[in-house]
């Protein structure tokens, strides 16, 4: 306390400087350059630069920074990465998409910079001002962004509804925030956690505060009950965007639970394993049942997107209890990072598919896409055996490291739900591949893949088969970052 | 001096009203207003709790979320805007193109 | 040719994955230059896989031999390990020359997609290996999964009318299983650890860390919790019945079968079922021998059942391709019996009479295939006297059902007699209901023939019928060639089999209950 | 070499025959194809002859020969036996004694002949070449079940012959009746064999081994060590089981249905098959067990009771059917039924004896028939018979003696045979008065309905339609050859077994000269041989010999009366007892009974199954309206209602299920807050009071 | 005893004005009810001593967020929706869920009440005065919440733009 910033507390946020830097830069040049792509170029650009300083930051040791206020380790490292990844692949999914939803404008990027900085804070977070801060960074950007095409009204309503329920949630969060406040008497993570650690932890109000936190988290990851506002706001989003949305702000929110769960409320592990496991349940199998009876491609991906989130929250039921288990710690960053690949795959497919007049979103938009192009419709097709978890695929990897952390701690019951879940989950992504595979084209057009598209499903295809077959690297730094060296 | 719970029961009922807001009204502008209401019982939680134990921690905290909430307050207006061009509503129930 | 003979099963396995990235480099207009490529690919791995049957140490039978062993992913202790014993050198080789027929078999039959259903061939057959040569459980489970989709595909691309339902069905199902049976390694994968360190000789062996080396969970197989061993075979048993499939989980089968090109149909039932069976006696056997003794009775009798229910059901059908489905259903009602009758002649019988499967209904696939290919129904009432137009098609047909019906100095004789000795040896009544299975296989297959083969031929549509050529021919000559040896000379077999079912059966002897109740089962 | 070594050749000749045959007869002329099976055959014959001639110079212990080519099976080890462990080895093995000796000489002798036959009768046929391998293939068979050196081997030839069977009986494979035929041989035979399987099982779970001299051996070792007693269930077990199998391939009841409808094959097929080998091989395999028979008294008086009442009851079903062939069918069940009456009563020589000479008149009558039905250009019913007698002489005189032979006149085969049966049935220990009243009584009917065969085929008018009349013809030599030598042997086969008496009478000494080749074979076991020691006095067998030729005459006058002087008779006495004829007609109805019983049951249970498995348990899986589309075609209510109505409800189930997921995503936002606002409802209800 | 009568006041005018903030049927008047709540907030944080807040809730909420709702109700002012059904048809379930929810809250608000006694020390009465709040609440915001101030600005720097993309006049779909 007392002293003002250091240097070094600087140097720990450059990439996060450079990403607003950037985003600043943006918002002017946008008012010299009218060739738009030239800002997305300079965007991936400022990315680039982030993503440089964030490796120089590789390897360095935590460290507490602005008086406690955000710690560099590796667990904010790994997801740094995902997130830069992340908004450099929207970024490249996006520019030939606004240009044919028209709504090519130099804020988008300013904005998606804006975001992965906000999340980049939250990942760093160790207080909750600066988590809620950086949250409704994000969130606000986010909310900006689903309404971007502003003459659609379905992008409107998604906006309005995601607008709505999320500052909805992010009350209740800071209801449980004030109260924990008021219960230790800091916002400090560290030592929220070691009041709580020596506090009686039956105390009424302790509980409704962790409840509140709890379920303000749970809307973020879209957990059962509080997922309801995914497939609407998904579906109406540009699709770039919810690329973006199902997995940077996803992992954002992850993140942000795992801050919350391990740093916080830590000692309150009995109430919240059960309201975890449940909702675990519940958001699995319902993501995949409701996922199930989907004619649109982005519904349909929004609802496994929630089945995803549940398979998540394995790693944080079995990353606790009687024994540790590092495997379901591992799981989360490792689950979050192929989901990310595999995903924003997918999502460069039904970004492809979208042309002018085509909407390309109905499952029947697909068919036949392996005649009209092979290429897209095989890698597609691995993206959606990745996420099926069917090896040799890293999808495959990842459930694997969920499911066994689950066996580990003796969730055998989660377990086998989960499993379940997977067979159940690869009924829908069949629909696709039949679609894609078995059934005539019912249009013709050519497709033409933008450079970005390319770029993303190359990478995608990249990551996806090299992690399902050679997995030790990734792996490796999956452990690191939750060693929070 | 007043005990901190009573700050407590006042904010929590000033939160449910604000849920009930948003539970019920149609109109997207109470809607908004509903959640501002919530906010400010978190506030109201915030001041009592700092003022209880004699520090200004909550009170910076409560800028942050009045910070928070005008911007909030600004994206969302701006929302209701762009989407008032294309329906001429604020019944936040004919939102309703996308669903199942 | 060093490297050759030390990396001889990695070759194996991947030569038709390699083949299959150069056929992706033809066009696919050129669509005989594709079929002649793909059928060079699979005839040499064929005939790289001869080596192995003669380099095969036959007196080290039950141990592994040609190992391969590295590390692929040390985080989770996962190695690149393959190697064979008797029992995987015989599904190996069935693999490699049935893979052959196969591809031969579709040379008229697609004439549409080309590439693509020869490419996923392709890739069906170095999954298929994989999984029969895999060592570590990890990898195994890998190739188990990496074979749904092709053989997805060849379903549901080349399939018949349902062709789309068949596949997710049979997707689903199988997917389902494997999922529970990933559930079960995981579980053994981290009792290795524990049982390792109170086990000091296992720990020197196979090392103290996690590991999913199959070997080594053999190894600990017998201190395995009882409970724990009950849960994990459950696990398995689902796993694998599904692939084999058992009785209540039979009815992806038939849809499947149906519905697949001939090729597809050849496959999934030569080889494709085996790898159930083939789990249970590499996994659920040696690694959980007091489970199994558990399940024993629900294992028997869900074979017993599907013995029975697969033959009845057999006889009714209208359809020549569900009809041999089904009677897969039954036969491999009786590899499971033989298999949990757990002494020497049943568990040899069953291998035996899984290769036999393997040629038998394969045989009456293509059989069936060559019907449809001329006729486009495999109605039996649209067909009838075809004897007297394809005399050559009437011999073969006549020598598969006879091989199928188990008919000595054929295989099926050699597989069936010593599982119904092993399944006598065990308790009688078994055998007499087994018995009646094969009753019962007679008057299906039987009746079938007669209904094709004889009678007059009094649709015209069956006037015209041209015999078998060559091609169809070479497929099926192998196949008559190998129902012949078996039936003759099972000898060569036997010897690679018995070395590793005797340990089998040690393993399953030291944790038997107790040895009163053995003697009251019998 | 000695032909002894060289036993193992001798199924294999004629299986090049099927070879050559088979594969390029198609392309052969018809003589060549003739030749070369017969050649096949006649070459077994020969080796077998020599064989044979070495055999017997042998001394009287030594007379068993093995003669293993290869191992065969090798299935590992089993717990088995007396020393707990067996292994599951089988050689691929041939094994000569007295017993396969008669039995080779037999089958290749009669086989030949009926090869001979055979090139003349098929002589019109399409796919010639087919019959003969097909006859040859089942040459090769046979003579493996009668050479194998175990039960296993034995067991290839006995599915090898039922296959044999089911081809050639199928061989006019146009006619639908030809492949049912075929299919109920092959299915029923099936039935046998799995009691014959089970048995073979239990014999190797017991002692160990399948090669008969070792588990001849064992059982006699598990009596006299104490391991096993007389009667014990094991033996019991093990005998019924095997007999199951026997009643199969031999045609017993209730196993015998299949035999009369295998008539659809061609006659020579009939003869050799159906008659004369195949369905002996029952026969033959109960006395190659002779030893766990023995050791099984209760399952003995099965056998023979069983044997006993096949006699009499086909030779019922004989007496009114008017299809040649389908006479001679019943009265080969009846005859059939004799030889296990004589095994059951412990009279295993007189089986094998009566096995033999059956051969003989049996094949005779089948090809004299052939003959008949020959000239008669494919005419089978005998109603449109008559006065043949001087339009095929050759074919009449030595089908008359033929019939002599079998209705038991004294001097020819079937005397001696019969006789010697009857008599054991009545004085071995195993015996009973009553098992000989029924088998004399069955003798008195075998008498009528042969000579009714007689009488209406050869004798009174001819009722041939006229078409044919003017063509018939006696049948060329190849065909009557067969039959005057087939006669010959009908009269002098029994002559080798001259009852004791008659020898003894003749100066010469008792036991006949066949009892004592084959005494070793069928040595009694220890704890039995005082108590077949059993005397009756010679002249009480000389009676009962003379009673039951005695029986035999009578149905000879009966015929005569009936069907030769008062040719309308037979009607009446039809009409008087009419259910009971229709009754026999009919076959008892036991044919209608088996179907009504078993098989329409398993095909119900199966097209059940198959429904249960196309609705229920698929539909419960997907849950599709798939099931129900499929199931508004069947016709039953039970169908409609139950079935359907249970796959609906499973799709409505999942329906129901999908309701709260459709519900909840209602596309309003304040739905979607409500939600959330009870979901924290519901945490905080939880960390308050659920929590324990 | 002064200061639990002016919470009294406080609150009762804070819960009624929430109460007409979401019961008027007139947005405009739900607005000024919720200047009224605004106020009320304001004066009990000048009771719990936390003046600085008090004024920036006055100015930043009554003055800006306020106006600017009120400016935007009438810059889309809808008669349509005075003659519209008020509340939602869930309204009643809502009702009761939320009676649940308060009820809960208030029993474990009320059961927990001891967790929070006074704490002797800087004593209320002996509290700061304006210029020491201000001060003390500028260092905490300098010192230890710079970051989160800093990004604040980065925040609301995205609201604007955001707000400014969001509603500007013309989209190009229009053009």
């Amino acid at each position: 306390m007392g002293q003002f910033f250091q240097l070094q507390d600087l140097q720990v946020i450059i990439p996060e400087l450079e990403l607003a830097f950037f985003g600043m830069l943006l918002l002017i040049a946008d008012l010299v350059i009218p060739e738009k792509k030239t800002i997305g170029w300079f965007a991936l650009i400022g990315i680039g630069g982030s993503a440089f300083s964030l490796y120089k930051l590789f390897g360095r040791e935590a460290t507490l920074a602005y008086g406690g206020a955000i710690v560099v380790d590796s667990l904010a490292w790994f997801f740094k990465l995902l997130f830069l990844v992340a908004a450099a692949i929207t970024i490249l999914l996006s520019m030939r998409y606004l240009e044919v939803e028209r709504e090519h404008h130099g804020e988008f990027y300013s904005l998606i910079l804006f975001a992965t900085m906000g999340m980049m804070f939250m990942a760093s977070a160790m207080d909750l001002v600066t988590l809620y801060i950086g949250l409704e960074t994000m969130a606000i950007a986010t909310y900006i962004l689903v309404g971007f095409l502003r003459g659609n009204q379905r992008s409107n309503e998604a906006s309005l509804k995601y607008f709505l329920l999320g500052a909805f949630s992010s009350a209740i969060l800071l209801y449980g925030f004030s109260l924990l406040y008021g219960f230790s008497g800091s916002t400090r993570f560290l030592e929220i956690g070691n009041f709580l650690g020596s506090a009686p932890p039956d105390n009424p109000i302790l509980l409704i505060a962790v409840v509140a936190v709890v379920a303000g988290l749970f809307f973020k990851i879209a957990a059962v009950p509080f997922h309801q506002w995914t497939p609407d706001a998904y579906e109406g989003a540009p699709t770039s965007v919810t690329g973006f949305m199902s997995v940077a702000v996803k992992a954002a929110s992850f993140v942000m639970i795992w801050r919350v769960l391990f740093f916080i409320i830590g000692p309150m592990r009995p109430y919240w394993i059960p309201i975890l496991t449940v909702a675990c349940i519940l958001t699995m199998t319902l993501g995949n049942i409701a996922a199930i009876a989907q004619t649109n491609v982005k519904r349909l991906l929004a609802y496994s997107s929630i089945s995803h989130a549940g398979y998540v929250l394995i790693g944080f039921i079995a990353g606790n209890e009687t024994s540790f288990s590092r495997m379901g710690m591992a799981a989360v960053p490792l689950y979050l990072l192929v989901y990310t690949f595999t995903n924003l795959g997918v999502w460069a497919v039904v970004v492809a598919l979208r042309r002018k007049n085509i909407l390309g979103e109905r499952i029947d938009d697909m068919n036949g896409l392996f005649f009209r192009h092979p290429a897209s419709a095989i890698l597609m097709l691995i993206f959606l055996l990745s996420l099926a978890g069917i090896p040799p695929t890293a999808g495959f990897i990842a459930k694997y490291y969920l499911f066994a952390a689950a066996v580990q701690s003796h969730h055998n019951v989660l377990a086998v739900i989960a499993v379940i879940n997977a067979a159940i989950s690869a009924f829908y992504y069949l629909r696709i591949v039949v679609a894609m595979f078995m059934n005539n084209a019912t249009e013709t057009t050519g497709m033409d893949l933008s450079a970005g598209v390319r770029i993303t499903l190359a990478a995608a295809f990249v990551f996806t088969l090299g992690v399902g077959l050679y997995p030790g690297p990734i792996i490796e730094l999956a452990y690191r970052a939750i060693s929070l060296q | 001096m007043v005990a901190t719970h009573h700050y407590l029961i006042l904010a929590a009922a000033l939160f449910t009203i604000g849920v009930i807001g948003v539970l019920t009204r149609r109109n997207i502008m109470v809607i908004l207003m509903s959640i501002e209401l919530m906010m400010n019982a978190v506030n109201i939680n915030l001041i009592a709790f700092s003022d209880r134990l004699h520090q200004v921690t909550g009170q910076v905290f409560a800028i942050f979320v009045i910070t928070v909430a005008a911007a909030e307050a600004a994206v969302g207006l701006g929302i209701v805007i762009a989407m008032f061009k294309n329906k001429e509503t604020m019944n936040v129930n004919e939102l309703d193109l996308m669903k199942w | 040719m060093d490297f050759f003979n030390a990396h001889i099963l990695t070759i194996i396995a991947f030569w038709p994955l390699v083949g299959m990235f150069a056929l992706l480099l033809i066009p696919k207009e050129s669509k005989n230059a594709i079929r002649w490529w793909a059928n060079i690919v699979v005839l040499i791995g064929f005939l790289i896989s001869l080596p192995l049957w003669f380099q095969f140490d036959v007196s080290k039978a039950g141990e592994m031999q040609f190992v391969e062993d590295a590390v692929w992913i040390p985080a989770l202790g996962a190695h690149y390990h393959v190697g064979i014993d008797g029992i995987s050198l015989l599904l190996i080789m069935l693999t490699t020359l049935i893979g052959p027929l196969a591809v031969l078999s579709s040379w008229d039959a697609i004439t549409e997609r080309t590439k693509e259903y020869y490419a996923f061939m392709l890739m069906l057959q170095t999954g298929m290996i994989g999984v029969f040569m895999s060592l570590d459980f990890f990898m195994f489970y890998v190739f188990w999964e990496v074979m749904l989709v092709p053989m997805y595909f060849l379903i549901g691309v080349w399939g018949g009318p349902r062709k789309l339902y068949a596949a997710i069905k049979f997707f689903l199902y199988t997917l389902a299983g494997s999922v529970l049976l990933l559930l079960g390694i995981i579980t053994l994968y981290f009792q290795y650890p524990q049982i390792a360190s109170t086990h000091p000789e296992i720990a020197a062996q196979f090392g103290a860390a996690p590991t999913f080396n199959i070997l080594a969970f053999q190894a600990m197989g017998p201190f395995l919790d009882a409970n724990l061993q009950w849960w994990v075979f459950l696990a398995f048993f689902v796993g694998f019945a599904i692939k084999v499939p058992m009785f209540p989980f039979h009815t992806w089968l038939p849809d499947a079968h149906v519905e697949a090109p001939t090729a597809g149909s050849v496959i999934l039932a030569a080889v494709l079922l085996k790898m159930g069976s083939y789990g249970f006696l590499r996994f659920s056997l040696p690694i959980l021998p007091s489970g199994t003794h558990a399940f024993v009775p629900l294992m028997v009798g869900l074979s017993i059942v599907a013995i029975i229910y697969g033959a009845l059901v057999a006889m009714m059908q209208p359809d020549m391709k569900k009809l041999v489905a089904y009677s897969s259903v039954s036969h491999m009602g009786f590899v499971m019996l033989g298999m949990f009758a757990l002494n020497p002649n049943g568990l040899n019988g069953s291998i035996i009479q899984q290769i036999n499967h393997g040629i038998s209904t394969g045989a009456l696939f293509l059989i069936v295939g060559i019907i449809y290919e001329r006729r486009h129904t495999r109605e039996i009432a649209q067909l009838g006297g075809l004897s007297s137009v394809m005399p050559k098609y009437a011999i073969v047909f006549l020598i598969m059902t006879m091989s199928s019906i188990g008919l000595p100095i054929l295989n099926g004789f050699i597989g069936e007699f010593p599982i119904v000795l092993g399944a006598l040896e065990a308790n009688l009544w078994w055998a007499v209901a087994a018995g009646a299975g094969i009753v019962l296989g007679a008057a299906y297959m039987l009746w079938l023939y007669q209904r094709t083969m004889f009678g007059k031929l009094d649709n015209p549509a069956n006037q015209n019928l041209l015999d078998m050529n060559w091609r169809e021919m070479a497929t099926l000559v192998p196949l008559i060639i190998m129902a012949f040896w078996i039936g003759l000379y099972p000898k060569p077999f036997f010897d690679r089999l018995n070395a590793p079912v005797s340990r089998l059966v040690e393993t399953l002897h030291k944790s038997a209950p107790d040895m009163h109740a053995q003697e009251d089962r019998r | 070499m000695s032909f002894l070594d060289l036993i193992w050749l001798i199924p294999l000749f004629p299986a090049a025959g099927f070879v050559i045959n088979g594969l390029f007869g198609k392309r052969m002329r018809k003589s060549v194809v003739g030749t070369i099976a017969c050649l096949a055959v006649l070459v077994s014959f020969v080796f077998a002859l020599g064989a044979v001639t070495e055999l017997a110079r042998l001394p009287e212990h030594e007379r068993s020969h093995t003669v293993n080519v290869y191992q065969w099976i090798n299935a590992g080890a089993a717990e088995a036996g007396a020393e707990g462990h067996a292994e599951f080895n089988v050689q691929w093995g041939f094994l000569l004694d007295p017993l396969s000796s008669v039995m080779v000489l037999v089958v290749t002798g009669i086989g030949f002949l009926i090869h001979v036959y055979s090139t003349g009768y098929m002589a019109e046929e399409d796919g010639f070449y087919r019959f003969f391998a097909y006859l040859n293939l089942f040459m090769f068979s046979m003579l493996t079940l009668i050479l194998g050196s175990n039960y296993l081997m034995m067991f290839i030839g006995w599915e090898g012959v039922g296959l044999c069977s089911y081809l050639l009986i199928g061989y006019y494979f146009l006619k639908k009746s030809a492949g049912d035929a075929a299919k109920k041989a092959f299915v029923v035979n099936r039935i046998g064999d799995w009691g014959l399987s089970i048995g073979i099982m239990l014999i190797f779970v017991n002692f160990g081994s399948i090669e008969f001299t070792q588990v001849g051996e064992a059982v006699r070792e598990s009596l006299a060590m104490g391991r096993f007693h007389i009667g014990d269930m094991v033996f019991v077990s093990i005998a019924l089981a095997l007999f199951v199998g026997a009643t199969g391939k031999s045609a017993q009841i209730p196993l015998y249905v299949w035999l009369p409808d295998a008539m659809e094959g061609p006659t020579p097929v009939s003869a050799l098959i159906h008659a004369a080998t195949m369905v002996t091989a029952g026969v033959y395999m109960v006395a190659r067990s002779n030893w766990i028979f023995q050791a099984a008294p209760q399952a003995m008086a099965v056998v023979a009771v069983v044997g006993a009442l096949t006699a009499i009851f086909a030779a019922s079903i004989g007496i009114v059917q008017n299809d040649i062939k389908r006479v001679l069918a019943y009265s080969t069940v009846s005859q059939l039924g004799y030889m296990f009456l004589a095994l059951g009563v412990g009279a295993f020589t007189a089986g094998v004896f009566h096995l033999m000479t059956h051969a003989f008149f049996k094949a005779l009558l089948f090809l004299g028939s052939g003959s008949v039905i020959h000239a008669l250009h494919h005419e089978q019913d005998m109603r449109r018979m008559g006065a043949l007698k001087n339009k095929i002489p050759i074919t009449f005189w030595t089908m008359f003696i033929g019939t002599l032979a079998i209705a038991g006149i004294p001097g020819l085969a079937g005397f001696f045979s019969k006789d010697e049966i009857l008599w054991r049935a009545f004085s071995s220990p195993h015996g009973h008065i009553l098992l000989w009243a029924v088998g004399a009584l069955a003798a008195g009917m075998t008498a009528f309905y042969m000579f009714r065969l007689i009488f209406l085929t050869f004798f009174g008018e001819s009722r041939v339609d006229h078409h044919t009349e003017h063509h018939i013809h006696e049948s060329p030599k190849a065909m009557t050859i067969p039959l005057m030598v087939l006669a010959a042997g009908s009269i002098v086969a029994g002559w080798i077994g001259l009852p004791k008496w008659l020898l003894e009478m003749g100066g010469g000494e008792g036991p006949s000269f066949f009892d004592r080749w084959l005494e070793p074979v069928f040595e009694p076991l220890p704890g039995l041989a005082e108590a077949a020691a059993e005397h009756h006095g010679v002249g009480l067998e000389v009676g009962m010999a003379a009673v039951s030729v005695a029986i035999a005459l009578i149905g000879i006058y009966l015929a005569y009366s009936t069907y030769y002087r008062k040719s309308d008779r037979a009607d009446r006495v039809a009409a008087s007892v009419g259910g009971l004829y229709q009754a026999l007609l009919n076959k008892w109805y036991i044919d209608e009974l088996y179907d009504a019983l078993f098989v329409n049951r398993a095909k119900d249970f199966g097209r059940f199954l198959w429904r249960f498995d196309a609705r229920i348990v698929d539909g419960a899986v997907n849950g599709t309206a798939v099931g129900t589309k499929d199931g508004a075609r069947g016709s039953s209510w039970w169908d409609r209602w139950i079935v359907d109505g249970l796959v609906r409800a499973v799709a409505g189930l999942i329906k129901v299920a999908s309701v709260p997921v459709s519900f909840i995503q209602t596309g309003y936002t304040q739905n979607y807050a409500l939600i959330m606002i009870l979901g924290v409802l519901a945490l905080v209800g939880y960390v308050l009071w659920g929590h324990p | 005893m002064l200061e639990l009568i002016l919470f009294y006041i406080f609150a009762v005018i804070a819960v009624v004005s929430a109460v007409l903030v979401i019961t008027q049927r007139n947005v405009v008047h739900s607005a000024v009810s919720l200047a009224g709540t605004l106020l009320a907030v304001a004066g009990i944080f000048l009771t719990l001593h936390a003046e600085f807040l008090a004024g920036v809730q006055v100015i930043v909420y009554v003055g800006g967020i306020l106006v600017l709702f009120v400016f935007v109700i009438m810059l889309i002012a809808l008669e349509r929706s005075l003659t519209e059904r008020q509340f939602h048809r869930q309204g009643r379930i809502a009702l009761v869920t939320c009676a649940i929810l308060i009820v809960e809250l208030a029993y474990g608000l009320y059961k927990g009440k001891d967790t929070f006694p006074p704490i002797p020390g800087e004593t209320a009465a002996a509290g700061f005065n304006l210029s020491q709040n201000s001060q003390r609440v500028g260092e905490a915001l300098y010192q230890n919440y710079l970051l989160p101030f800093e990004i604040a600005s980065i925040l609301l720097l995205v609201a604007i733009v955001g707000a400014v993309a969001l509603a500007k006049r013309k989209t190009e779909v229009e053009e």
